[in-house]
Formats: structure tokens, C-alpha cells, sequence
């Protein structure tokens, strides 16, 4: 490297293009160079519903955007430090989010009066001095890597298309990373298309070799390895890191997987992965439809396996009736809710925290299930396995709330052993835990384990445990149908308690408050984890000492909860929703929870919520 | 791919009462419950049929599972003594599939009405049959909804009179036969509450059948749509109406037969007036549902006029648990057998891992 | 009359007995000539969720309780004075409730040995002393009914049938009654029958003639006409209110009304009466599920009519989703839930309260609905009328939250005059309401009324005014698609507070306390309005002063539910559920709003909300 | 019961452009939205198609009002300047059946995918069918969930790789006019997305038939499922594979003709060997739908050997939206005209009334 390098603590980079583009290839592409040197990061895919609108429109700009650091990553990142645009529909819907000062990389060969037009750009912004503030970088990136395909025997539109894997050359090159991984990753994916494995790779290179001979860049930029703790790490994205999570927790059950589900965007990936891993006894059903879905998970549950399905939102809505029906069956069940923005369909491709009161209420009757909900993309892993945990020892569906952002979203994972897991070893029920009218031994299928209050689960080809259960009210302990009123109230008591001893396993909320003397509390759950550590952070760095708290488990809250909120005076709430976990707090605990929301199909940043800290602290007089 | 080879009958891995142990009797399949029905509904006669029936399966009774929605036919699993489950309205063939496609020892049933698998059940219904999952449906066909107190069906025939309909409902009925065909069925069979030695024969014959099944059971319901079927309990009119399907036989009723006529369909002509050539033998395994799908039209008209009874089609075909469970089996096997700590270890790791500190 | 007449203020009479037994039929009739008497009532049916099941078991036994009083009756009575128990079944399941002295029919003839044993009586509980605290009339009503009809030519079992008649006449004569228009009512019923007709009236006069002739029965009871406001009244159901109310809200509207509903208990009677109804142009269809019938009503809604959906909790939660495309379309749309006994299944043909929540946030996303609830049987045709209002007035969904006990029970109704019913009239839009980008008059489908937030309601057929709406989020005013942050953080805000602002033209929450210096609040909603003030009205002539306050409007609340509920010492919401609405309100308002919750299928009884009245008020210190 | 004589064309009761007036033109039907399909994707020919086909059909612009659910096809009604509803996943022919059951007076379109239309809608599309509401649905079969990126639908043949089928799917495709026809339909046909005259035909003559409509169009996807209908793309191969349905003519393609055989199928044969009697003559209004049912059966093996386009039935029958008008109107005529306030308080008061103080 000839050219001068510039350390860099962190650097956020978004790429935006056409959808067909490839910039979310691109996006994951360095991101996993970063990963693999050793940077702590964080990424945030940005795309629209439709599959590929016309080309050069607004509708079809696809982004993706990427936050690396030398140390540890907590968001995407606030704004872009630089912008690579393939067109002018990329500027435009994205210039809105640049600081001044920002480096701008854009494709002139786009901005012909064509695609200038589609956009309602009536001067190209490059020479209108749109982009004075901004570091620009004008390049024919099509033609040069058209120009460097030359020798290639491809058509003009194969060598265009080429593109991204120049631009990903020369941003390589701009951060000083090598591009060993990425021509990997060419040979194995064009392995049967020789043409298109040669032309990649020879554009990618041009790209890099771009970078260090034209005089358009001064200098290259250097991002160092963040500090890790050990271990092994790779790069996952959410949707991945729960799939694997869900895989895990069957293989620590000894349960076979059973996934009935029906594909939605942004919970799709799931399925995706799953039906790949037949291999680890995984069985995926896609079924007619959300309900069928669920149907099979509690039917493959009834039969013994770990029963799982999927959805986004409007799915979740569907299938309402038949969780209704795994609760009061009291079976084990795994809902994975990939949240997206509503109502009805909404933003689907976008993120958002607005089904936490539907998968708490969305049923008929009193009819109490569990929520878990992860809070980064490497913690859908765990919270997986969380699920699993309780849907098997408690009987009971679960409902797991990831988000779109999460889903999507990546960031380093430091791989766990596989002994290091829980061990979720699960028993079936095989002898008689009865005695009938008649004195004989006789099975109760309601009969409960007295501290879990779980039933039995005892599966058909068990001799001697024949029982019929449904979803008309049972009789305590013998699960016969019985419309008796007090039995109607108490098992209605015992489905609710059972939910509520939940808590006798889970941890205590933990405060992170290091000055130890704050008077605000922040606190979250689901993927607001990232933006509002990142907030105490910033703010903290001005002065304004805060507690942050980040709840996992919804229902039920962990034990200290009350304690916890008693203990500020001012307790915030930032939710990507109008305001409905500070709801359940507020009734719950009497206490002043207040809300902050944003509705925008958008993780929150990190300075915004750091402002409110700040204003929060200041509220209360004198910064400590 | 690693497909098993196609195992012969629907029962084919579900364990059998051990020779020499005592066989079971209807009592095992009885259980404590009370039976609910109203007096003189034709269910209490499927269920004895039934109880009657299971024993000679020769099934063990923990291997057997029947799965419901909501409706009084619906109340069935309970009075059975074997594993249960009394679900939700209509979605039955899911909780059947994902039971079925998990655990091939079992023998699953599905019990269902005419509202509940048709009505707002139909669609699952044509797609467990469509993807031929190893469940043996039988749709007790009352043409009206029973437990909600009488509304008209899917099935009632046009201007029924009901709570809902006063004025005659104005629906055309499905005819479930002709639906099931349509939906890509390999079983498809018809019978009748008050015919005990014929519906235990279409039972035997669906049991084998290695596939989804779906059995229509005319059933009487004595409350809310008393007689609908008495024109085939009356031994005289059932003689001239009901066609028995036989496999490899003429289709006939009495002195009338069925033909087929240049349009495509199927018709009962007196058999005097028949041309030989045209007359209709049954074939339950001919791959094409034409014929099949002909002769189910001969009810569509609602007057019970001519009504083939029996098993209208049986072919063979994978069924989608076999499927799916060879998929898995073959990936596991090729992977080296169940997958290890050291299996999964490797999964978690991926391909493109760095490690710090270490 | 010969024997002498005991005048008394109230009682409650419960006829119980065999499904097949015609007890609703009974009860039915004794309401109406009760009703037609003047006396002021309120009943309670109670009904197996089987049809019919077998002869002489628990399971079968089918009930009717009502109250009748001399003055303003508020529920169906606490506990029976007189059981009329037409089997050993009926008997067995009933004593329970039953006070001591109470007075108890039996007919004999069915306590037989097959029929005691069926319900585990190894003694008659006639002759084993089961009731010697109560007066017992045992009487062979069976044999007496056959004998009565001797000359009758009809079949034995036919002649057992008009037992039931037999009863009530001898009821009739016990209570003072009239039997004319029970007479009337059968001359209708079995005009195509004449043996029936015959038969019944011949034991509806036999049962009255057989009180005045025995000895069995000292003297008869009257219960005087209750003084009631001027006007026309008759006896109602809530569900035939409900249905009443819809149809009127449409004819005061100008709208056609469309029902689109499939079959469920306890709601399917108002399907029944409104397919009665097509002279009123109403328009049913009976569809193959909850969701088709909700899709019906919406698609009905956008072709300007008044769309409506009937349905109870595992309906409702199928409707989830459609329910959420109605809030994004913003069109009206009446959903009727009849709520039963949940979860899943649960209770079909009992009582709860347990959807509200459901009602609220069973949707993804937020996704605001009005909710509105009844509180006695005829508040069933306003609440109606109401949310007719709500939907049209502010084109939005308005869950309508009926219970079974409301749907069954009846009590006198003032018939009100057409033309006092609200005017509701709707004007559809007609011409366009904006400029386009070309500059010429555009029609803008979300563009707003200033005051309401509600948008245009254009519908096909309209020259102009050719638009195109969906579930995707829509860019404010214009209504096309729109993946725009800002736009949909707006547009989440505006369908917020067009829901909120229906709270400018709802009543504020009225407060009863008549000593003015009450210090304890019971606050209640739905269903629970009747057992609430007799429970006030109890309390208060053993001077515990209470205040009490029922919400109609579950949302918005009306604006100055903070200020009631921050009035008070001690706030107490009982409901039929685990607490759903003392959790908003809670969260709303920060008030130790505290639950007292029951859920078995059955109101509260005044008697029981009346000590926990006391008890609250004497937990403050001297009663006052 | 008052039903009226039954209405002729779809469009009885819709308003036409008057007489005189402009006739309307393709820029009429085109909204100001940009169109935001994949480039290439088949909607685009089939937008044109609707484009210019929709002023031909001269109806009122504000009468005509085109309903979908979710998909890429489901994106359609945005583009034309009609009345338009984009619902949600699978429901669209609910919302058509409370639109046209309200309004006689529109022209009700559903335009619906494969997955909407056959996964999660199956139900409703059967019931819509059976009941003969006067709406035409659009199918656009591309055999791909396009919207979800790529999983395999319910007619996409078995063996498809996907993401979420690497090892091929399981499934039984379902055949959308079989289906169709077990459903009791009226009208059923089939046409494909680049034959934009026989689109245009086949329109015209759903939305001239007066009940439920379904028309299968074969629809490329070139992004997740190219080229599944390029043998019927390309000229020659089409001459052999096409059948063309034309009312009372036979049915062949090139030198091939299908034959009716023994068993009750349909087969296609050289014409050098059919038996002339056994030649199949279409005749689209037979009244038994099991000859449409048999040559539905002729693409059922996914190989689009053999494949029947244009209209397979097209019969007669009440409209379930006609006859519940009916009913109305009946009964509103009968209680003399509409509804007064009298007769509301006559209803509210009922019989039973007593009063107080009066
Ligand atoms: C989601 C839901 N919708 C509606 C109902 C009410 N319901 C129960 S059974 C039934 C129809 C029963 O008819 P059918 O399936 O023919 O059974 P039958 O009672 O005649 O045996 C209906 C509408 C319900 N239980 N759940
Ligand atoms: C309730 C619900 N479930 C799932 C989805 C996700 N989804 C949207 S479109 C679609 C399938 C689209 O396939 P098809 O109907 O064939 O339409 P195409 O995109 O191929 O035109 C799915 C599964 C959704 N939007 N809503
Ligand atoms: S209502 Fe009809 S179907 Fe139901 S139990 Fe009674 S007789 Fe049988
Ligand atoms: S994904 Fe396929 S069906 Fe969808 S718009 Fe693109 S090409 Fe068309
Ligand atoms: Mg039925
Ligand atoms: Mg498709």
C-alpha cells in the first residue's frame, strides 16, 4: 500500500443502489471481511417490498449499511460517514441521511438525463453543487469495470452487472482490507459458472487496484481489530443466529424440530435456513397457510417433537386462535414473531416493536403464554434456546418477538460450545400419576408438577396413558370436559400461575449503572438494546449519569422488576411502537413509565436517544 | 434422493397387537366418557361401528389417534379409548399433518363435519388431500351444522330452510366427492351411518389405503335435518337408488345402470336401453379421476336419485410424511447418522470463522 | 281465585330441567306474561354447550332463572326462591344455589331408579331427608300432564312433552297469572299442528287448575306491577336487541345494511334475527368462515354500505387480521362480539368478559379501534346504535363487546320512538377535495375532516373520484403507497388520535352517589352494570356509602375518567376476567385501581359485590 | 320468492359509457402509479392486456372495480385508474363477494396470484365459486411465491428447488381448473400472459358470463421461476402442445386430437389413430363438467404436453349476489317498498308490548 493510512476508531459505510445492484451482497460481503479482521460491528439492510421495481426509481433504491469499530459495536450507526450511490435514485433517497463532511462515491455513468429524470432531478446534483458539503468521489464505475472486463467473453449487460464487485474492490482498498475472503466466496458461489467466477473476481480486483493507482483518493483509512474477549467468532445475521438457536435447543432437548410455517417477509430466512438443516433431523412443513402452520407445530408437539413456527405480524394475527388452543391443550410451542411495521401489511420489510401487546392479548379468553424477546442478532441465538427452554419445561406456547431489525441485521458472534449450552433434556411421562375412580392406576393428564406446574406430557404409542384433551374447558387433573364454575376458575387461575412461576428461572433484571448514583433509568427490551446502551454511553461520556435496564423476558417481567423502577426518579422508555411494554409497566407497578416512541420503520439512534437522557438528567436539576 | 422405497398400507409402521397377547375388544376402545349426542343421531351409530372396527384393525390401542375440530361429529375422539385430541373448528388435517409427518407409528384419524372440513375447513382439507398425508378423514355429512343449532352447510341442498336461511338458502352445495377429486385425492369413498357391515369395509379399506383418505359418511341428524338420507335407509328406494361401487364390476342399481355418455358423464339408464359398450366398470385404481369424478356428479343434483356408494378412487401415490421423513432420513444418513455435538458444533461455527485470544 | 293471595315485593324462580325438557321455552313464556303483567325483570338462561345430550344426565340439564320484582330490577337474582327441578339431574345440579326455605317443584315421575342412578343418587334425595330445609311440592307432573290429555289422540311420548306447559300453568296460577297470552303465543306456534296446539293449551290450563284445585298448595303469590316510566314497553333479549339496534342505526343512517357472519355460539341468534329482517333491505350471508364474513363486511363497507360482523372470541381472533386492514382502509365496520368463556373453546354457551383486551390489541401493529360495550340486555340496541355512530361518523372499526349473558338475558324495554333515535345520516364524497400534482382538482382519499381526522368515504360508481386503497402504509392525504419513514411515524399518529378524538363526542363518565360523600369508587363495564348497582344499592341500606360509575366506552374513555377515578380513597373493578380493564386504567391514569375478578361463566351476584363494598368502605375507617 | 328472470351478461346492471360521449381509451385505465414489477416480469403484458381491453368492454370507468390480495399480481389494481382495493394475503374474493353482493350496479374484478389464490385462499376461492358470486378472478399462475422471494406454491411442480426446498418440493401440485371444476364453477378458463388476443378473448367472455369467473393465466416469473411456460412461448412447440378450446369444435393441436378413452379420460392421440366417434367435440355449456374435468387432467403431470387453453365450461346458473338481491328485494317489495319509520317502530315494538302510564 503506497498511499498514506489514516486510523480510523469506527467508520459507517452505506451502500445504496438499484435492487438490482447487488448492493445487499455487496453490504454482506464487507462485512464479512470486517468480521474476518477482527472489527466489532454492526449492519443494517434496508430494501423494499417489491422484488425489483424499474430500475433508477426511488421505490428500487436497496441500502445497506455497515458500522465498524475498534471497539465494541453497539448500532449501525447513527448516519453514514460514507455513501457509495449506483445511481441517482441512491443519492437522492439517501443524501438526507448524511452529515456534512461525508464521503460521497457515486457512479457517474448513472447520472444521465435519463435517470436523472426518473428521480425529478433537473440538473445532475453533481454539478449543482448539491454536494458541496461532501467529500465526492465522481466515477464512471460501469464503464471502468466494463473497460476492465474487455478480454472477458461476456455480453455488455453480464460485465455491467459486475459492478458492485469493483465498487466492493475499491472500498476494500480504501480500508485497507484484504480481498482473499471475497474472492473465496466468488469461487465457491460461481463454481459452475466459470464466465461469471472470472469476471467477478477480475472486477473486484480492478476495483481494488483502482484505489491505489488513481489520484482521485489521497490516502487509505485502517479500522483496527476491536478487542474481543476469546473465542471463535463469525459473522450472523438475527434470522440465522435463531434458526441455529431453535436447532440448538432441540438437540440439547433430544427432540426432533418441527417447523410448520408459511412464508412472510421479514421471517422468511427462517424457513430458509431450517429446510437446509434436514441433516440435524430438522423437518420444515411450508403449509397452506399461517394456521396450518401453527396446526402442524402443536400436532408434531401432541406427537412428542418440538413443535416451532413462524411469522411475521399480520401470520401472528392468524394464528391467535390455535396458540389460544396450545394454551389451554398446554402443550409445548415455539411462535417466532419477526415483527415488521403495521398495521395490517404495513412496512414489510421494515422494522418495528408493535406486536408485543398482541402476542400478549391477541386471543380469545384469559389465555397467558410466555414472551421472550432477543435483543441483538447474535442474541436471537440465545433467546431461541430460551424459548425452548420454557415452552418444554413449562408446557406452554411461547412467543418469541424478534424484530426486522434483528432479523437482518448482523454482527459478530462468539461462537459457543455446544456443552456449554443448557441442558433442556426433556422426559416423557410413561407410567400411570393417578389413581381413577374405579382405584386403579389410571393417568391424569392435568394432574401438575408442583413446582413448574407443567402437566405431563405423554405421547401417543405411550401403552396405558390413552387420554383426549381439547380446547373446551377441562376438569382439573382429569382433563375431562367440565363447564363446573369453579373449575372453570381455577384452571383459569392455574394457567395464568403457571405463566407467572416462570419467573422462579429467569434472572433478575440487571442495572447497568457504573457512576452508581443515577437518577434516570432507561429501560428496553427487544432490539432497542444496541441504541439505548449506545445512548448511556454517549451520554455518560457529557457527564449525565444514567442506569440502563433491558428486559428480555415480557411475560412474566422478572421478579425485581417493581424494585427496579422504584428506585429513579424518572424512568424512560424508548419503544418503536406507541408506547405498549411502558403500558404493561405502568399498570403493573404503579409506576410513572414514560414513553419514548418512534414509529418509522427504523432502529432508533443513537444520539437521539442520548439527547433524551441528557434532557431527562437535566430535568432533575443539577448534573451529578 | 434416498426415497424409501413406498410402503404398501396406510397402518404399514404402526406396531400391531403382539400374537399371542389377547386381542382387544370394543370395550378397550371404550372410554369413560359419557356419550353427549342427542338421542337418535346417527353418530352413535359411527361410533359403534367404529368401536367394532378397531379391534379388528389389529392395532395397538396407544397407536391410535383421532384428531377433531368443532361439531358435534366432533366430540368423537372422546368416546374412543385411544390418544385424542378435540381441536379447533376446521383446522384438524393441520394438527393431523404436523402428528402424522412427525410420528409414522401412528394410525391418525380425523373426524370431521360436513361444516367443519368443508365449510371453514376447506381448505386444509384439499390440501392434506392434495399432498396425500398418510390420515384417514371421515367427514360425518349431516348437511347441517348440528352443534350451533341448525344453520344450512356447505352440503344442504339449495333452499334449505334454516334459522339462517329462511327463505330456502341459495347456496349450490359442494358435493365432497366431487371436491376431493378436484384436490388431487388418491382416496376418495363414500358410505352411510345406518349401513354398519359397509362402513366397516370402507374403514378396512381406508386404513390400507397408505395416503390421506377421506371417507363420506352420510349421517343422519335426528334434531335439526331428520330423514335427509331416509330414502337410502328405506330398503326398497335404496335398492333402486344407491349404486354400490365395486372394484372391476358393473355400476348398477337393480334394473338400472350406469353408462357413459358421449358427453363425458355418467348416467343411470334402465338397463334394457344401455349399449353394452357403454356401460361403466368400476376401477377404484385407474390413475385418471375422470371417471370417478363422472360418477360423483351423480348426486350433485341433491335428489339422492343415484348414489354411488363405496370407494370411488384408490391409487397409489408417495404420501408427503413418507416424503418428507425420507428427506430428512436420507440427509441424516448422509451426514453419518444423527447429528453430533461435534455436528453441531461445526454448524454454529460456519464457514467463515476468526478467532481472538486464542 | 279462591286461596289466599300473598302479596311479595320480588322473586326468582329457576325452571330446570332436561335439555329436550323445553325449560328456555318455559321460562321464555313465564318472562313474557311477567313482562306483560308490569312487573320489572331481568333472566338468566343457562344451557349445556351440547345439543341434546342424554336423557336424565348432568350434562343435559338446561335452566332458566328470572326475577321479577315490584320495582327496578338490576340482575336475575342471586339464588333462587323456587327451583322447579323436572328430574333427579335438575335437582342435583341446582340445590346449590338454593337458600334455605326455599320452595321446591319436583316431578316425580322422573325420579325413578334409572334416572336416580344416572346421576348418582343411591337414595331419592326426596326421601332421605336432601330437603327438609326447603318446602317441597313433589308432584307426579308427568302422570298428571297424561292424564290431563287422555281424550287427546296422541302418542304417549307426545302427551309427556306438554309436561313442560303443565308446569307453567301451574306456575301462572301460583304467581297470579294470567295464561292468555301463553295461550295466544301457542295458537301461533302450533297454528299448522292442531293436535299439539290443542294438547299444549289443554296442559297449560291443567297446571293452572290443578294449583286451585290441590291441597298441596296453601296460597298463591302476586307480585305487583313495578312502576316504570310512561311508554310502550315489551321484553327483550340483547341479542334481538342488538340486532334491533344495527338495523335502526342503518335506517337512521340511510345505509343498507350487510352482514357478513358465520355461525357461533352465543352470537349466532343475531344472524337468525337479522335474516329475518330483509324487508328492512338487511342483507345476511352466511360465509364459509369468520374471515370471509368480516371480508364481506368490509367489501360491502367500501361499496357504501354499512358493513357489519357478528361474532364471538375464537371468531374474533380469526378476524384479526382483516379487523387490522379495516383500520388501515379506514372505512366503518361494525364487529359484534358476543363474548363466552375462554380461552380457546372454553365455555361456549356461558359468560365472561375476557376479550377486551383481545378487542383492544389482538391486531399486529397499532392498530386502534373503538370499543364499545353494552350493559344490560336493551343497552344492547343502543350501544348498537352507538357504535353504528362511531364506525360511520369517524370511518373506522368499532368493536361492539356483548357477553353471553347479556345475548340471552332479557328485561322489560321502553320502546323508544323512531324519530328519537340519533340522526346518523352519512353524506358520501362526491367531488374531489384536492389539486392534484398537474394542478387540476384531485380526489385525495386520505385527506382528513378538520375536525374528526375521518377520511372521505367515496365509493365505486363515483365519476371523479377513481382511487385505489390498501393494507401497504399509505402517504398521507394522497393515499399511495409510501415506505416513508416521516409518513409512516404520521400517519401511525393521526389513526391514533382520530380514535382518540372520538372521546369529543362521547358522554363524560357519569358518577351514582346519592349521599354525595362516598370515599370508595366501584367502577365497572359491560355486563357487570346490573349486579354493580344492585350491589351499591344493597351496600347503601347498611349505610356504607359507595360511588359507583360504569364505562360504556372502553375506547377512547371518556375524558374525565382521570379526574373520577383520582376522586377516590379506594377504587374497585370487578370483572369477569382476570382484570383486563383495571390494567388500562391503571396504566392510563396511575390509580391503584384494584380488581376483584371472577371467571366462571357467571354474572356476579349483587349480594357478592355488596360485601366487597363493605368491606372496603369499613377498611377506611368509620362508616359514615 | 320473487326471484327475478336471471340477468344475462355479467354487466347487466353496470353503467356504460353513453352513447355519444368519448369513448374511452387505454390512458383512461392507467393510474399516475409507477409500475414497480421486476423488469420482464409477465404482469406487464397482462396490465397492457386489461389496458386495452378494459375500454373495450365500455363500461363506466367508476363501475369497475378491481380487488386483490398479496403477491406481485396482487400489486395490480394500483395501475389501473378504476376503483381498486389491494387487500390482504389470500381474502380477496371476500371482499369482491360483499362488494358485488352490494353493489349489482359494478363490475367486480379479483386479481389474485397462485399462493394467494391456492395456499391461503383456497377456501375462499372454492366457496366463491360454488356460490357463483357475479365476480372474475384473475389468477396469474407463475407457480412461484414471487412477493416472498421464491418459495415453491401449491402449483408448482413437484421436485422444485427453492429456498425453502433445496432437496425439491414434495407437494402434489394442485391443477387450478380441476380444482376449479370439483368446485362446482360455472365458468372456467385458461389463457397465458404473452398471448395478449386470447387474453383479451378469454376477458371478454368471463366478463360477459354472469357469475363467478375464474381465468387461469399462465404468467412468467422471470426472477424466481423463468421460462416454466417458455415450450408454450415458443411457436413450434406450441403447435404441438396447445390445445385450443373452441366452443363446439374438436379439440387438437397440430396433427394430435384428443380422444375420449374407455376409462372416462381424456387422451391426445395422432390424429392418424383416433377413432373419429372417440374425437372430443368442445362444448363449453355441457351441463355435467366432466369433460372439462377430464381435459384439465391433461397438464395435471406438469410436463404442459398437452394443455388445454380458452374456456372449459361456461354454463348457466343463478348468481348467489343476484338471488340474495332477490330475496331483498322480494321482501322489501313485499312489506310495500322501503322500510318507514312506521315500519321500524312496528318492528321494534313486536307483538308482545304492554304500556305503562299511557
Ligand atoms: C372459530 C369458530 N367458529 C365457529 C364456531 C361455531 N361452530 C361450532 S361447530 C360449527 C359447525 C358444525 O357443523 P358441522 O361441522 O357440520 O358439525 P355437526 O355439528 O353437524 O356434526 C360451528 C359453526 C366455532 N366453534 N369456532
Ligand atoms: C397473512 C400473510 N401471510 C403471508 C404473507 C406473505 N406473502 C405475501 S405474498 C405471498 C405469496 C405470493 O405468491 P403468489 O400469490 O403466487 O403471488 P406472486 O407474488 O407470485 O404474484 C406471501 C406468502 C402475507 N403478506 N400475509
Ligand atoms: S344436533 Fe344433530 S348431529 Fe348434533 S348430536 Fe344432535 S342429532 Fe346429532
Ligand atoms: S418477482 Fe417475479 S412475479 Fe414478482 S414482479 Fe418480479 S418477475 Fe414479476
Ligand atoms: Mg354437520
Ligand atoms: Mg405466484
Amino acid at each position: 500500500m503506497s498511499k498514506p493510512v489514516q486510523q480510523l476508531e469506527r467508520v459507517v459505510i452505506r451502500f445504496a443502489g438499484d435492487s438490482g445492484d447487488g448492493m445487499q451482497l455487496t453490504g454482506d460481503r464487507f462485512t464479512s471481511d470486517a468480521a474476518f479482521h477482527g472489527n466489532d460491528l454492526s449492519t443494517l439492510p434496508d430494501f423494499p417490498a417489491e422484488i425489483r421495481a424499474p430500475q433508477g426509481t426511488i421505490h428500487g433504491v436497496s441500502s445497506f449499511q455497515l458500522h465498524i469499530a475498534d471497539h465494541d459495536v453497539l448500532t449501525p450507526g447513527d448516519a453514514p460517514d460514507v455513501l457509495v450511490a449506483m445511481n441517482p435514485a441512491a443519492l437522492k433517497s439517501n443524501l438526507g441521511d448524511l452529515p456534512r463532511g461525508a464521503t460521497v462515491i457515486v457512479d457517474t455513468d448513472e447520472f444521465n438525463r435519463r435517470n436523472l429524470a426518473k428521480v425529478g432531478y433537473a440538473v445532475s446534483p453533481l454539478d449543482d453543487g448539491t454536494l458541496e458539503s461532501y467529500h465526492v468521489h465522481a466515477l464512471p464505475l460501469t464503464s471502468i469495470t466494463v473497460q476492465a472486463l474487455a478480454e472477458h467473453d461476456l455480453s455488455r449487460k453480464d460485465k455491467e452487472r459486475a459492478k458492485n464487485m469493483f465498487a466492493l474492490g475499491l472500498l476494500s482498498w480504501l480500508y485497507t482490507r484484504p480481498i482473499s475472503t471475497t474472492e473465496r466466496f466468488i469461487v465457491a458461489k460461481f463454481a459452475r459458472k466459470p464466465d461469471l467466477l472470472a469476471a467477478n473476481i477480475a472486477a473486484l480486483r480492478a476495483g481494488f487496484n483502482y484505489g491505489e493507482t488513481t489520484e482521485d483518493f489521497a490516502h487509505t483509512y485502517a479500522v483496527l481489530a476491536a478487542p474481543m474477549p476469546t473465542g471463535t467468532y463469525r459473522n450472523i445475521t438475527g434470522n440465522v443466529a435463531l434458526s441455529y438457536g431453535l436447532v440448538a435447543a432441540a438437540h440439547r432437548a433430544g427432540l426432533r424440530l418441527v417447523l410448520g410455517t408459511y412464508p412472510i417477509t421479514p421471517a422468511s430466512d427462517i424457513l430458509h435456513v431450517l429446510s437446509g438443516l434436514k441433516r440435524f433431523g430438522v423437518t420444515t412443513l411450508q403449509a397452506e397457510d399461517e394456521i396450518a402452520g401453527v396446526g402442524i407445530a402443536i400436532g408434531a408437539s401432541f406427537g412428542g417433537a418440538l413443535g416451532v413456527t413462524t411469522t411475521s405480524g399480520p401470520g401472528l394475527a392468524l394464528k391467535a386462535e390455535a396458540i389460544g388452543l396450545a394454551v389451554s391443550l398446554e402443550l409445548p410451542l415455539v411462535v417466532v414473531n419477526v415483527q415488521r411495521g403495521g398495521p395490517s401489511t404495513g412496512l414489510p420489510t421494515k422494522t418495528e416493536q408493535a406486536d408485543l401487546l398482541q402476542a400478549l392479548f391477541g386471543r380469545n379468553g384469559e389465555s397467558p403464554v410466555a414472551v421472550v424477546a432477543p435483543q441483538s442478532p447474535t442474541d436471537c441465538f440465545d433467546a431461541a434456546i430460551e424459548a425452548c427452554r420454557i415452552a418444554t419445561a413449562y408446557r406452554t406456547p411461547v412467543i418469541l418477538l424478534s424484530d426486522g431489525y434483528l432479523a437482518n441485521g448482523s454482527e459478530p458472534w462468539n461462537v459457543p460450545g455446544v456443552a456449554d449450552l443448557p441442558d433442556l433434556t426433556v422426559t416423557f411421562t410413561t407410567e400411570p400419576n393417578g389413581i381413577g375412580d374405579d382405584g386403579k392406576p389410571a393417568f391424569h393428564p392435568y394432574a401438575r408438577d408442583p413446582q413448574t406446574l407443567a402437566r405431563p406430557w405423554a405421547i401417543p404409542g405411550t401403552p396405558g396413558l390413552e387420554h383426549r384433551i381439547g380446547g373446551i374447558e377441562k376438569a382439573d387433573i382429569t382433563g375431562n370436559i367440565s363447564y363446573d364454575p369453579d373449575n372453570h376458575e381455577r384452571m383459569t387461575a392455574l394457567r395464568a400461575e403457571k405463566i407467572a412461576r416462570i419467573a422462579d428461572t429467569i434472572p433478575e433484571l440487571a442495572i447497568d449503572d457504573p457512576d452508581g448514583d443515577a437518577r434516570v433509568l432507561m429501560i428496553g427490551w427487544g432490539s432497542t438494546y444496541g441504541p439505548i446502551r449506545q445512548a448511556a454511553r454517549t451520554a455518560r461520556l457529557t457527564g449525565h449519569h444514567v442506569a440502563v435496564a433491558h428486559l428480555r423476558h415480557l411475560n412474566p417481567f422478572p421478579r425485581n422488576t417493581a424494585e427496579v423502577l422504584r428506585r429513579y426518579e424518572r424512568v424512560i422508555m424508548p419503544e418503536m411502537n406507541l408506547g405498549q411494554c411502558a403500558m404493561l409497566l405502568r399498570a403493573a407497578y404503579l409506576v410513572d413509565v414514560q414513553s419514548y416512541t418512534a414509529v418509522r420503520g427504523l432502529p432508533f439512534k443513537g444520539s437521539e436517544l442520548a439527547d433524551i437522557i441528557r434532557t431527562a438528567v437535566e430535568g432533575l436539576g443539577a448534573v451529578t | 434422493m434416498g426415497m424409501p422405497t413406498m410402503p404398501s398400507s396406510g397402518v404399514a409402521f404402526v406396531p400391531r397387537v403382539t400374537e399371542g397377547a389377547t386381542a382387544l375388544g370394543r370395550k378397550d376402545f371404550t372410554s369413560d366418557q359419557d356419550v353427549r349426542w342427542c338421542p337418535g343421531c346417527g353418530d352413535y351409530a359411527i361410533l359403534a361401528a367404529m368401536q367394532g372396527f378397531l379391534p379388528e384393525l389389529g392395532l395397538r390401542r396407544e397407536n391410535i389417534v383421532f384428531i377433531s375440530g368443532i361439531g358435534c361429529s366432533s366430540r368423537f375422539p372422546y368416546y374412543l379409548d385411544t390418544y385424542g385430541l378435540h381441536s379447533i373448528h376446521g383446522r384438524a388435517p393441520t394438527f393431523a399433518t404436523g402428528l402424522a409427518t412427525a410420528r409414522e407409528d401412528l394410525s391418525v384419524w380425523v373426524v370431521t363435519g360436513d361444516g367443519d372440513s368443508l365449510s371453514i375447513g376447506g381448505n386444509h382439507l384439499i390440501h392434506a388431500l392434495r399432498r396425500n398425508v398418510n390420515i384417514k378423514i371421515l367427514l360425518f355429512n349431516n348437511e347441517i351444522y348440528g352443534l350451533t343449532k341448525g344453520q344450512y352447510s356447505p352440503t344442504s341442498r339449495t333452499g334449505t330452510v334454516t334459522k339462517s336461511s329462511p327463505l330456502g338458502s341459495l347456496d349450490t352445495p359442494f358435493t365432497p366427492v366431487s371436491v376431493a377429486l378436484g384436490a388431487e385425492a388418491t382416496f376418495v369413498a363414500r358410505t352411510m351411518d345406518s349401513d354398519r357391515k359397509h362402513l366397516t369395509e370402507v374403514l378396512h379399506a381406508a386404513a390400507r389405503h397408505r395416503g390421506a383418505a377421506l371417507v363420506e359418511i352420510y349421517q343422519n341428524c335426528p334434531i335439526f335435518n331428520d330423514g335427509a338420507f331416509d330414502v337410502l335407509k328405506d330398503r326398497e328406494q335404496a335398492a333402486a337408488r344407491i349404486l354400490w361401487l365395486k372394484d372391476g364390476q358393473e355400476v348398477s342399481a337393480g334394473d338400472q345402470v350406469a353408462v357413459r355418455a358421449d358427453d363425458g358423464s355418467i348416467q343411470v339408464v334402465p338397463r334394457a336401453t344401455a349399449s353394452p359398450t357403454r356401460i361403466v366398470t368400476h376401477s377404484v385404481d385407474t390413475e385418471h379421476p375422470s371417471s370417478a369424478f363422472a360418477l360423483s356428479r351423480l348426486t350433485s343434483d341433491g335428489t339422492l336419485a343415484h348414489v354411488p356408494m363405496g370407494v370411488f378412487r384408490q391409487i397409489s401415490r408417495p404420501t408427503y410424511d413418507d416424503s418428507v421423513r425420507g428427506q430428512v432420513a436420507a440427509a441424516v444418513d448422509g451426514g453419518g447418522g444423527t447429528a453430533t455435538d461435534a455436528d453441531l458444533a461445526a454448524l454454529l461455527a460456519g464457514r467463515d470463522t476468526w478467532t481472538v485470544g486464542g
